[in-house]
């Protein structure tokens, strides 16, 4: 199971990735109080959920057999998050750095492009809008 | 046949519906039913090209034939992260 | 101060480094149980305590020039460490996750070039020696 | 003038003290230094090039005037992280 409606626990996946391996890289997406100049008050997370958890165990495969050293741990919310809180996490460990960066960096690059979760930001003023990443400005409002 | 259309985020939002069954004729492909869908929905038809596709929750291609019975949604862009 | 005898509280990092900004890249150097093909019990890490700190806080200058948008927060362990504790941990926190990466990953580099740190391996059979990384070996066995 | 030499790690190892205040003639360098501790210890003679060096904890050359009081050290190959 890589998605979650509770709160990421950072920690605990600390806890899980690091044996005596050398170099862990860890990727936290935070949700942030504006995007595209507009101040953001928390954002949904929509997932197909089925679909995603295929998803990610694909990129996970896909990691593994690209780095065959690094072990990863990966986690995504989905439901309401307030901003600061952690929207997905990526820890990659592995004996040296530099495998540990690249297959942590490979994995939030694929997550983001191919894994399907949108995100719905709601603004102070009450109004709200799907995030379409394909379009300049960031920011499809409907409705 | 007949297919279990899935639709999310801002689609869900333009169809006005979470999902629907739809009946096809035989011989259907991905293609075919975003044709149809743009028929029915001027916001679909607006689209410059098909979205991505998703069947029985694997990736497709606009030739992917569709079976009675398959699960089938296109994808707002994603914004997963 | 950047250097401590002290285990490296990873959490209260991620939480000192972590306000609502979008991408957070950690990275944790841990203790391996071997190195250069031999077994390690533990480490001892020395340094040139003075000179480490200012090494490290012109490395957190150079860093904060080069990705401006970019915050770190960066530890050092100094002393004996057993397999699997946490020898250096940086964070940086950005916008997006290029930035943090990018960060993260010259800072790393950086400490680990020019920051007077040295390392001693002790091994099963009793026998140490200074870790030298210009050698191929990446061990040489001092007395 | 002297200076307060620092020895750290496997270079403390070798010159078997972790410091020493040394007399120097007026005029010396970075390089005269370690060209003195060369001719002393036989296991810095076998380098083949002066190891990088500090002067009052920043970064010098072999070029780098010394003055009373300074704090000199020879660095080892550094291996944090």
């Amino acid at each position: 199971m890589y998605l979650t409606t509770q709160p990421i626990d950072v920690a605990k996946m600390l806890h899980e990735a690091r044996p005596c391996d050398g170099a862990l890289c860890l990727f936290l997406g935070v949700v942030r109080n504006e995007n595209a100049g507009r101040e953001t008050i928390s954002i949904d997370y929509e997932a197909y959920g089925s679909m995603a958890e295929k998803e990610m165990e694909r990129i996970a495969g896909q990691i593994a057999a690209e780095w065959p050293s690094a072990r990863l741990v990966m986690a995504h919310r989905v439901g309401r998050l307030a901003v600061g809180e952690v929207s997905v996490a990526v820890a990659a460990v592995a004996p040296h750095r530099a495998e540990a960066f690249a297959a942590c960096r490979a994995s939030i690059d694929r997550i983001k492009t191919t894994v399907p979760i949108w995100k719905k930001e709601h603004h102070p003023d009450g109004s709200s809008g799907w995030v379409d990443p394909t379009r300049e400005s960031g920011d499809l409002t409907i409705g | 046949m007949r297919v279990h259309l899935l639709y999310f985020a801002s689609f869900r939002d333009i169809a006005g519906k979470p999902d629907e069954n739809r009946e096809l004729p035989p011989g259907s492909r991905v293609g075919d039913l975003w044709a149809a869908l743009s028929r029915e929905v001027p916001r679909f038809a607006a689209f410059p090209s098909m979205p991505p596709a998703a069947v029985n929750e694997e990736y497709v291609g606009a030739d992917e034939p569709l079976r009675d019975g398959d699960e089938v949604a296109f994808l707002p862009p994603v914004a997963g992260g």
